[in-house]
């Protein structure tokens, strides 16, 4: 039976799964945000999806894939000010903002799942995963410190390549290239 | 007034050829670097690199000299000091030839032949360590002192293999003296081997080396100054001619234990097998002997470059089970063999 | 010409300032320091009298301190870290109470 | 002759002083090491050079390191000691009981030399083997129990340092 | 005032010494930092606290064209940028449906087991400075430094090689790539066997190496170790088995498997590896030859990539273990989002339990041994 079949089995029925999709062979699947720890659980536990093995988590910001299609794309390189005005209001409610990424695999069968949660602007809060897989710990500081989703349970959830008062969040969408001026927050020892 | 005049000249020769051979094994140590490791070493001043040293000597008399500003002044300009001056004054009892007879007056060639000889290096050489402890402390930098923290431990344990070794070397010989020891190593025994202290010390020189090596900062025992770990140890703030001094001091150490080792255990200037001194006038049997001995002390010194180049370094934990649980009760038990071999054989 | 008195008043002028360290200072690593320089002012009079006296015992003596001394020093710095492991001090007045 | 004893006495009470007296606790280390060196060199004055071997590879070389050793594992290298004893009576009783040790001797000894005259030392006196003659012959019994000592304060040392006593 | 606050973090007592160890210091490779609590040389606990190389590689992908984010790709694992380059490529092509021709197969397979050599190479030679051993560094290097000029002399460049397209490959092998290979491959067996001789069965080596950082199965693969690392703690797990890619399937090589974890096994474990990864250039060479030699070396792809909208992630067995990329498009001519999985990035924040109760020695020789590569880990 292939993946997505047994995906659907054993996550379907409890409504664990909201959204499954396929691009070139990677499966990836959506699921609810609350549920995540349970999901991961199941696939981890269950014999016939056996992923066992965290390979990687990290954000997604989909603030430019949200907009209406004609937008030009060139919006994101002035500044972020007038960018974050222009929240689609057009189509009802907008798909949340963020999204986190978790890579699996299963290391019996060699099979790869993407699993996703969405994060809305206004909830961004994850359950960590680093119960489960202590790899984990550095990917969800990662993304607490380039997208700002926190992850409750995360035993250290500081900032792991910007330095600790930097300002910003950078991988977001909405962070212009060339900074925002952190220059002035430099304090340097004298 | 004769005698003082000598005295002085030997001890002015003697201090130059040391400190000469001091400078020339600072080339030697990376020109026999690059030679094991496949590549030229230094070989841009001058023929084969031979006016490195003056370079680097030129470089670090020249350079700033800089005091950190937290360091505590007087004890990290004492350190250098401290590290080198017993470094330069303990050759004073090492032979370095036989004895040269000059207008009818016999000269020997030693500084100072003095009955407790090889005490005095003990205890030179013990002094040494309050120059790396006052730089690591003085430097007020943790690696510093986490290195003068290992030296010290390193040479407080390892001087007591070292006194032990030496204890049954004076057990074969009977005297402190090192002219004496070097004069009894003449001629064979048992019919083929030579007279010599490594054959009727094997397990002492094992001993002696070890411990020599580790007395020396030298890998494996360079804990001290480990660059990989703790930067450079107890001389990672210092600059200019102060860490001059320092890595001066350890190749003028390295002299000293090599003419010890050979004065001790390789037969000073004898050759194998056959006396020379039988055959030479005195006076060229003077520098004959000289040259002999230095034969051998440059096979020691070059021991120690190849023994760097080729072996990794121990852990400070490793060091010390070493000293403490290996090199110890393997210098007691030498004592023990070499005193039931004395009582028997006497 | 040096005297035995020399060597006896500069004896007694070392044991002095030793007891005199030994009785003021509150770092305990001084006070093993006044103690070894009470021992070596005792040391040298000991060599002084043998010198004097031609008599090699003197000396042979002086040889039995240094064992005491080193004895005295590795049981008193041991049991030094082994306080300093409660109070983290080496303040000898901090140290007031038996029993930990 | 004189010169070397005034030169060496005075460095070994100059040092001695500064021993006591140094407000950090490594400068007193060295103040110390300088005086065994003085003594060490008084020795050799005093025909012992043995003695004066041992007294720099035992004391210098062994104790003040072993001090030393303990000083930097307890102590921040920026640390200054703390002021003299606050207790007042030790305080007086201190410098008065040093005080009066050094002039009571002083003034009792004055005329000694008068008494014990200085005799010319034998040939080979002070030198290893007579050393050890007197050393492994009427001492036996002291060296042994001094082994002892030294063998009971190794056991001592190494339990006292346990972590857990 | 200190910026980082995790350097003034107060540990509870302070009967530890807290050292800094980096970013500037002689054995972090890179610019790491670890902040260690010392009881005397035990380590109590170590933070690493890295970023200090961080550029905003991800970021910066999503504002350059997919051709363009290649020579970025180049900066991650600097000891070994061909490996990089490829993984990012094949992400590309995998998300764009492209199947790439045979001949750039093998030619990527034979540069990149280079590569994995390479990095073996220097990862086995600063293990070896870090403990005091340094002729082995330079009996290595020097073969290293051959192998880079095979690269030279393939596309002009040294460390950073920007190798490949997406699609292809940009050029064949040249001519004499055989008498080069089979003069560089003695002497690459030559220096190995030098190192094994002055380190294998050294007695300091042994004991400064066996048991150190010893790590089992289980945690590695909890802490998501993969590579060579991971190999060292017992597990089969070899991406060029396992998924194979590139006509991996088509060549018989053995995978090294540790036991314990500990730094000794992953020295031998690369060790091996570099003897595998020479029978895997050989088998691919011949398979090459086999190839016409018009065949072709790029796949179609039009000038302009413009994959279809879509997110895929691939991987690929570098030297340092799974490096993936995930490539997230929006139809336009730039990705839309990047990310990397550098191998190390995975194996080093389990770094405080790997090094928790040994000595300072050990860190470095721990570091060492994992292969951290500032590079990759900070992006």
């Amino acid at each position: 039976m292939d993946l997505k079949k047994r995906v659907e089995q054993y996550l379907g029925p409890e409504g664990l799964v909201v959204a499954m999709t396929e691009c070139q062979g990677d499966l990836s699947a959506e699921v609810p945000k609350k549920n995540i720890l349970d999901v991961m659980h199941l696939l981890r536990d269950t014999p016939d999806l056996g992923f066992n093995f965290l390979s990687d988590v990290f954000g997604v910001d989909n603030l430019d894939l949200n907009k209406p299609k004609k937008k030009p794309k060139k919006k994101t390189e002035e500044g972020e000010g007038a960018e974050a005005e222009e929240e689609p209001k057009e189509k009802g409610p907008s798909p949340p903002r963020y999204e986190v990424v978790y890579l699996l695999l299963c290391l019996e069968r060699n099979e790869r799942l993407q699993v996703k949660v969405r994060v809305a602007e206004d909830d961004m809060e994850v359950d960590s995963l680093y119960p489960i897989w202590k790899a984990s710990d550095w990917p969800e500081r990662e993304i607490f410190d380039m997208f700002g989703i926190r992850f409750k349970g995360h035993p250290n959830l500081k900032r792991l390549l910007m330095w600790d008062d930097f300002p910003a969040h950078p991988l977001r969408k909405d962070y212009p290239l060339e900074g925002q001026g952190e220059e002035r927050h430099l304090v340097y020892d004298d | 007034m004769d005698d003082w005049l000598i005295a002085i000249i030997k001890v002015v020769c003697i201090w130059v050829w040391v400190l000469l051979i001091a400078v020339v094994m600072t080339w030697v140590e990376r020109r026999g670097a690059g030679l094991i490791q496949d590549r030229p070493g230094p070989n841009r001043a001058g023929p084969w690199g031979l006016f490195q040293p003056l370079a680097d000597g030129i470089k670090l008399f020249t350079k700033e000299e800089i005091i950190p500003t937290k360091a505590r002044k007087i004890l990290y300009i004492l350190g250098p000091l401290l590290f080198s001056l017993p470094a330069f004054s303990a050759y004073a009892v090492v032979p370095f030839g036989d004895k040269i007879i000059l207008g009818g007056k016999e000269i020997i060639l030693q500084v100072s032949d003095v009955n407790i000889g090889f005490l005095f290096i003990l205890a030179i050489g013990s002094m040494g360590v309050y120059g790396v402890i006052l730089g690591g402390w003085g430097s007020t930098n943790k690696y510093s002192i986490l290195g003068g923290l290992r030296s010290t431990a390193q040479m407080v344990s390892y001087e007591v293999p070292l006194g032990l070794a030496l204890l049954a070397i004076v057990f074969v010989y009977g005297t402190f003296s090192l002219r004496d020891i070097s004069l009894a190593q003449q001629g064979t025994f048992l019919g083929f081997l030579p007279n010599w202290g490594i054959f009727k010390q094997p397990l002492g020189f094992i001993l002696f080396i070890v411990a020599a090596y580790a007395e020396a900062n030298r890998v494996p025992f360079d804990l001290p100054e480990a660059e990989s770990e703790i930067v450079s140890g107890y001389h990672t703030e210092y600059g200019s001619m102060r860490l001059g001094l320092y890595l001066f001091g350890e190749y003028v150490n390295l002299v000293t234990i090599s003419g010890v080792i050979v004065a001790l255990y390789f037969g000073s200037w004898h050759m194998p097998y056959i006396d020379l001194g039988a055959y030479l006038g005195p006076i060229s049997w003077g520098i004959v002997s000289f040259c002999i001995f230095f034969l051998k002390v440059s096979f020691f010194l070059w021991m120690f470059v190849w023994v760097r180049w080729t072996l990794p370094r121990f852990r400070y934990d490793q060091v010390m089970g070493l000293g403490w649980r290996g090199l110890i009760p393997l210098a007691l038990f030498n004592i023990f063999i070499t005193a039931l071999f004395i009582q028997l054989t006497v | 010409m040096a005297t035995l008195t020399h060597y006896i008043v500069l004896s007694s002028i070392l044991f002095g300032l030793g007891a005199i360290g030994f009785c003021t200072r509150r770092n305990a690593l001084i006070l093993f320091m006044s103690i070894e320089l009470m021992l070596n002012a005792a040391n040298l009079l000991l060599v002084a009298f043998s010198n004097f006296m031609a008599d090699m015992a003197g000396q042979v003596m002086v040889l039995f301190i240094f064992a005491v001394a080193a004895a005295e020093v590795a049981v008193g710095l041991a049991i030094l870290i082994g306080l300093f492991r409660h109070v983290r001090e080496v303040d000898i007045t901090k140290f007031n109470v038996l029993k930990w | 002759m004189d010169l070397y004893f005034w030169v060496f006495a005075s460095m070994s009470v100059l040092a001695g002083l500064f021993t006591i007296a140094a407000r950090d606790a490594l400068p007193s280390a060295m103040g110390l090491l300088t005086v065994f060196i003085a003594l060490a060199s008084l020795y050799l004055h005093l025909h012992a050079p043995l003695l004066a071997i041992f007294q720099v590879a035992i004391y210098a070389g062994a104790i003040l390191i072993l001090i030393v050793f303990v000083m930097m594992l307890l102590m921040a290298p920026g640390e200054r000691l703390s002021a003299i004893q606050a207790n007042v009576s030790y305080r007086g009783s201190g410098a008065l009981l040093g005080l009066c040790l050094i002039g009571l001797v002083a003034v009792g000894t004055k005329g000694v030399s008068n008494i014990v005259s200085m005799k010319g030392v034998p040939e080979g006196f002070g030198n290893p083997s007579m050393f050890g003659d007197l050393f492994f012959r009427d001492f036996l019994l002291h060296f042994e129990v001094v082994s002892v000592l030294l063998l009971v304060a190794l056991i001592g040392g190494i339990y006292l340092c346990k972590k857990k006593l | 005032m200190n910026q980082n606050p995790t350097s003034q973090t107060s540990y509870e007592s302070d009967n530890y010494v807290t050292i800094n160890i980096g970013p500037s210091h002689p054995s972090m490779h890179g610019t790491l930092r670890i902040i260690t609590m010392t009881d005397g040389e035990t380590i109590v606990k170590a933070e690493p606290d890295i970023g200090y190389l961080h550029r905003g590689v991800e970021k910066l992908g999503e504002s350059l064209t997919y051709h363009q984010f290649i020579p970025i790709t180049d900066r991650l694992n600097y000891c070994s940028a061909i490996p990089n380059n490829v993984s990012y490529e094949m992400a590309v092509e995998k998300l764009m449906g492209v199947e790439v021709p045979e001949k750039a197969q093998l030619i990527r397979v034979i540069m990149m087991e280079l590569a994995r050599i390479a990095d073996h190479q220097v990862c086995i030679g600063i293990l070896g400075v870090d403990l005091g051993a340094f002729t082995p560094f330079f009996y290595l290097i020097i073969q290293r430094e051959e192998i880079y000029e095979i690269f030279e002399w393939f596309n002009g460049a040294r460390l950073t090689n920007t190798f490949g397209r997406i699609g292809g490959v940009d050029a064949d092998l040249p001519d004499d790539f055989e008498e080069r290979w089979e003069e560089l491959k003695p002497n690459v067996r030559k220096a190995n066997d030098e190192t094994e001789k002055l380190l294998t069965h050294n007695r300091i080596w042994m004991d400064r190496t066996i048991g150190i950082s010893a790590f089992s199965a289980e945690d590695a693969l909890n802490r998501g170790f993969t590579g060579p690392c991971l190999r060292a703690c017992g597990v089969k797990r070899d991406l060029r088995i396992d998924e194979p890619y590139c006509m991996y399937d088509k060549f018989k090589f053995e995978v090294p498997v540790g036991k314990n974890g500990d730094v000794f096994d992953r020295y031998i474990v690369r060790m091996i590896e570099m003897e595998e990864s020479l029978k895997i250039i050989d088998q691919a060479y011949k398979l090459y030859k086999e190839m016409p030699s018009d065949a072709p070396l790029m796949a179609r792809v039009p000038k302009v990539i413009k994959p279809p909208a879509g997110e895929v992630y691939s991987a690929l067995e570098s030297p340092n273990g799974e490096l993936g990329f995930f490539v997230k498009s929006n139809g336009s001519a730039n990705p839309y989002r990047i990310r990397i999985r550098p191998p190390c990035y995975m194996m080093f924040q389990a770094l405080p339990e790997l090094v928790k109760g040994e000595m300072v020695a050990d860190l470095i020789a721990c570091i060492s041994s994992l292969n951290i590569i500032a590079g990759e880990l900070d992006r």
